[in-house]
């Protein structure tokens, strides 16, 4: 039942060649990938401001993954995320207003200022958050697919995850039960090859971690993750697999984070020589799609500058938007402790 | 009126509960096949089948998760730990997850879930078995907290607990689940956040939850033919906690006993103190005095454990003390 | 006499006791090639080597564990948790194993440990990251508990703590790291257990600990300029409890003000009250007064995360209260 | 660097058949499996008669684990396993009198009567217990590995535990430590089929469970649990593994309780039919070794009558030694909480 990975390769190579053809898709998929960009642009200089205060964590390099996974959901399934979830937020659809609202702090937050960049939530498009605790948001993936699976629905979860998160007991709690009970998940590790300062060898006893999958009778993949096509590739046969025979995958992506770890981390120093940085900076997600793109004819360089300043607009908006918004008054502290309901 | 068990009040309450709304499961370990480590979900395999009853592997911060998700898109685990202490492990998943999603969330996301099990000593189980942690989730808002003592208030509380749309901790005992009371076959509720006044009395208060309501019942019938008469005031909802009732309680008699079973410092007898010394300040005819396990990891050996445990003795003796009768 | 941060003081505390010591090592997340979340290890690795200062995976419930097993077979690990939010998932073994394994082992197994990190909230950090634990540490028998509040009490503190051959808890402060204070170059110890009068004064009385202190003194200075004069006692330990220090101080002043960053119920302050009550009964003109933290998760934004935490007007209010002046 | 099974069970055929012929030591192994099982059920008379309190788990049927493990290892060396830890004890040379002591809630008990039936520790023999948390003391034994790594010494812990505890995080995060690290750890498997009354089947994604050593790089084996020479085999392997390369391993060792999970619970019923229980009982350990022994001429009837009489006169005397051994004074209630040492 676990899929090997040239399998899975091959698969990939003729399906990608037919999606790479479609320019309207192409131009969606670039689109979502630049308004991250340009919004974690304007971030980094709202938090130099003091706009935006707490922890904040960058997407930077790592676009094509929010975007291609979730250029293969439904509206109606869910996604969940890590404290790193500007981006995965942008992707599923929530309005850059709202986001930066909630990064600004006030009342038209998506959380009504009180989550803060590192817990994006929103009923309207399925998104459960941002977490911070490493490794805690796992579990509750688990239990997305148990519900979904409960209801006998054909909805899928779709759980992303730092690579640092396989080393931590609750990722394993929770894998073990999605294998086990065969859930419609899909865990997608976003290996940018650091937890903060760590590397990833330096951390796990293996360097190929999608191989954790077999411990939990899972199949498992790894695949580019600065290849949008790639990405959504090997997300779009997992989701299939959930959706169709809820059989749940784990999928490792490989990536890089352009920037430090959070706005008060070196972008390099200490733990990541410059080289290696810049290194892999010449494979960023944008430009390799934009290239092909470009290359096949899809897109003019007039066309590519009206959308890059139609995107900075819209952030520029959501700026406004956000600066305008209500402080939320002090009552509203005491509010959402609890709900008032019951059934 | 029928006299049932407080093992068998919990599990109608929680068959009422799944039997009235689909969206209600039981999940743990040992619920489904094994019919329940404490025998609370006999026969729920059989009734509910293995989607709404089920078997976990040891895994209390991945099970307590998986409930967390299951609560966030619109069901209403139950989730049972064998024991609150296996439950340790699961505390991120309960303070950080179901405690705060609704906030973190700005209001979205309610936490329809309830976290249930014995909690406390039981006989001879050790250091690592025989915890009660009241006052660690009383600590935190987010949570509510029962903590019943009699069948009566096991059934009522555990149907509104499974009703709220918010994370609801249940303390059960080990040592209660065969005491026996009588539960009527209608259906009721009782409200979380109240308490109730179990006994009357003029001369001193005794504030309790839980395990200790017996013993404080106890005390007061032991006294009684002393002729010192007793309010035995049973808190039942630790958080939010019925602080009116406790100074009514105590502005009445003037004199209280805190009584609980776990450790001391920062314990729920400590907060019950605060408000009594804020609310009751020129009531008070003496110091508050409290009952609670010693300072000390729970013992094996026998003799030991019972010096260790709050009990019916160090009950009337604090009552003696607080009234200055010794 | 020399001025350096509280960063330092504990860097330099940890630095000196591996010196001495060669059973004394640091592990944690990003102490070694990182120099430390919060840089207080800063050059440890190259000092010390890799098998002294040792980064972990992400994983604060196994490598607390592999503390304790270090610790039961004679090594003196110092357990660094990036911050104490994320001990929450290492509780088991801090209050099952470590608290417990002398007492399970009939006094066999003696546990050298310590567990540290930043404590309580910072700043815009939201609901997981910004806690404060010290009561449910404190709660726990076979802990010992400590929150300094100036780099020398830091330094001190942790030296005994090292030294120690019980579990013990430190509680730092994020917040703390930058601030500065006089540190004497040569060797000295703060026992654990002893309070500080951090300030005299007869009208009434703060006891707080921590990050509280500064506040407190702020207060004091504030309030002095009334002519009210407080005496300031910093707990330092929370556990075990300078009960006596407190007693003192409350007996003179006949007024207290508890001052905590944590929450209410069941707080660190409902004890101090609690011994307050028991010991000063006679002696209170007035209910002793808390602050603390709001009720509630800590929220984002900057204004309601203002309004929730205890801050210097919220201290003067409290001590103008209990002295009846509003 | 991983072993393979295969490759292991090669070695063990030739080695064992050498083991086997030598009659000194196989008097040994049965003394010490007899001495665990006729300790065992005088447990269970005690506490039928209330001598014994709280929760009691016998070893009966998986004595062939604890003697062929622990007869492979130093007197310097380390021992840690769960509850269900009488067997191991003695095994490991702890004294029936301090055993039954403890058990008893006495004075001279090894943990001075306050750690019971789940906590048996003893600093003489390097046993450190004794965990009653399913998982917990799995990071334990890591840092111990780490400790005698850091140290420079050429020592080794052997950790036992129940098939259950490869599903808690605590076991992952351990075990990872450990594979990264390479410290001198030998992880065994009890796998006796249950964990209370739940089928590893039904708790566990995969069913091979020696498997999950290769999420941690993890040399890994799996043997039979009743035949004391396959535990001795394999175990010596791992153990020589650990001491000269510090490489650590799992192994999975497959047995089966003859008793219910503790005294609470029935033998067989609910989980487990009385027809698998009886299956199973055909492979009692003592048996097996026996039988091998009368059949290479290494015991005669007359023999093994003496020994068993033997052993129940010690185990005899413990009880005795037990019941006679004085209950602690109140005071000690307050002893043992805090040395009140300092270094
Ligand atoms: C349980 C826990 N421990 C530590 C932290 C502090 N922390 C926040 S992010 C992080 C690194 C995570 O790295 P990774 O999972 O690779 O995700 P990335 O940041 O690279 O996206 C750490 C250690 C935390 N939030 N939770
Ligand atoms: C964390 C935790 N959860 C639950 C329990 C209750 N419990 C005790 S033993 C046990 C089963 C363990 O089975 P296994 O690991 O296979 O060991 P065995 O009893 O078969 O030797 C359970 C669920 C516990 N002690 N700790
Ligand atoms: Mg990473
Ligand atoms: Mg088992």
């Amino acid at each position: 039942m676990t899929a090997t990975r040239t399998e899975k390769k091959r698969k990939s190579d003729s399906a990608a060649a037919t999606q790479q053809g479609d320019p309207t898709l192409n131009l969606e998929l670039l689109r979502s990938m630049l308004l991250q960009r340009r919004f974690e642009e304007r971030c980094a200089e709202a938090y130099a401001l003091g706009k935006i205060g707490g922890f904040c964590h960058l997407y930077i390099g790592q676009e094509a993954v929010s975007t291609g996974a979730l250029s293969m959901l439904r509206p109606d399934d869910y996604v969940i995320t890590t404290y790193r979830d500007h981006g995965p937020a942008l992707a599923r659809g929530m309005t850059p207003r709202a986001v930066m609202a909630e990064l600004f702090g006030r009342q038209d937050g998506c959380a009504r200022g009180k989550g803060g960049s590192m817990h994006m939530f929103d009923t309207n498009t399925n998104f459960l958050g941002g977490h911070g605790i490493v490794g805690g948001h796992v579990p509750i993936a688990t239990g997305v697919g148990f519900a979904i699976k409960y209801r006998g629905g054909d909805q899928v979860i779709v759980c992303f995850m730092g690579e640092s998160v396989v080393n931590t007991g609750a990722f394993h709690e929770a894998l073990n039960m999605a294998g086990l009970w065969k859930l419609p998940c899909v865990f997608i590790i976003e290996n940018n090859r650091y937890g903060m300062g760590t590397a990833l060898e330096r951390a796990s006893a293996i360097h190929d971690i999608y191989e954790r999958g077999a411990a939990y009778n899972m199949p498992r993949n790894q695949c580019d993750g600065q290849d949008v096509f790639a990405v959504r590739q090997a997300v779009g046969e997992a989701v299939e697999r959930a959706r169709k025979e809820q059989i749940p995958t784990l999928l490792e992506v490989r990536t890089y984070r352009f920037m430090g770890h959070s706005m008060s981390d070196a972008v390099s120093g200490t733990y990541r020589p410059k080289s290696e940085l810049e290194e892999y900076m010449k494979r960023d997600p944008i430009t390799l799609l934009r290239t092909h793109m470009q290359e096949a004819g899809q897109l003019t360089d007039e066309q590519l500058q009206k959308l890059d300043e139609e995107l900075k607009a819209i952030v520029q908006d959501s700026w406004d938007f956000a600066e305008s918004s209500p402080e939320l008054p002090v009552e509203a502290l005491y509010e959402d402790v609890y709900a008032d309901t019951t059934t | 009126m029928p006299v049932i068990t407080y093992r068998d009040a919990l599990g109608a309450a929680i068959r009422e509960e799944m039997q009235r709304d689909d969206r209600v499961f039981l999940m743990g370990e040992e619920v489904a096949v094994y019919q329940g480590a404490y025998k609370v979900s006999k026969g729920f395999l059989q009734e509910f089948g293995e989607m709404r009853v089920v078997d976990t592997p040891i895994t209390e911060l991945g099970f307590a998760g998986v409930g967390v998700g299951a609560a966030m898109v619109g069901l209403r685990p139950v989730i049972e730990f064998m024991t609150w202490n296996f439950a340790l492990l699961a505390l991120d998943q309960v303070v950080n997850a179901a405690a705060k999603m609704l906030y973190m969330s700005g209001g979205q996301y309610k936490m329809p879930i309830v976290f249930r099990g014995p909690n406390g000593a039981a006989l001879q189980l050790s250091a690592q078995h025989s915890q009660a942690w009241e006052s660690w989730l009383a600590h935190i808002p987010g949570l509510k907290v029962i903590a019943p003592g009699t069948p009566y208030d096991a059934k009522g509380l555990l149907k509104s607990a499974i009703r709220d749309d918010n994370p609801v901790c249940v303390l059960e005992g080990e040592m209660l689940y065969n005491t026996k009371g009588e539960v009527p076959d209608e259906e009721y509720l009782i409200p979380l956040g109240k308490a109730e006044l179990k006994r009357e009395g003029e001369h001193c208060s005794i504030i309790t939850h839980g395990k200790m309501v017996l013993v404080a019942l106890q005390a007061a019938d032991q006294l009684a033919k002393e002729g010192i008469n007793i309010d035995v005031v049973d808190l039942r909802t630790i958080r939010p906690m019925d602080v009116e009732a406790i100074g009514e309680s105590v502005k009445k008699t003037n004199r209280a006993v805190v009584l609980e079973e776990g450790w001391e410092m920062c314990g729920v007898g400590a907060q019950v103190v605060d408000y009594i010394q804020r609310d009751c300040f020129d009531y008070l005819d003496a110091p508050v005095v409290r009952v609670h396990q010693a300072d000390t990891p729970m013992p094996y050996a026998k003799g030991l454990e019972k010096a260790a445990k709050p009990d019916l003795p160090k009950a009337i003796a604090a009552v003696r003390k607080v009234m200055y009768l010794d």
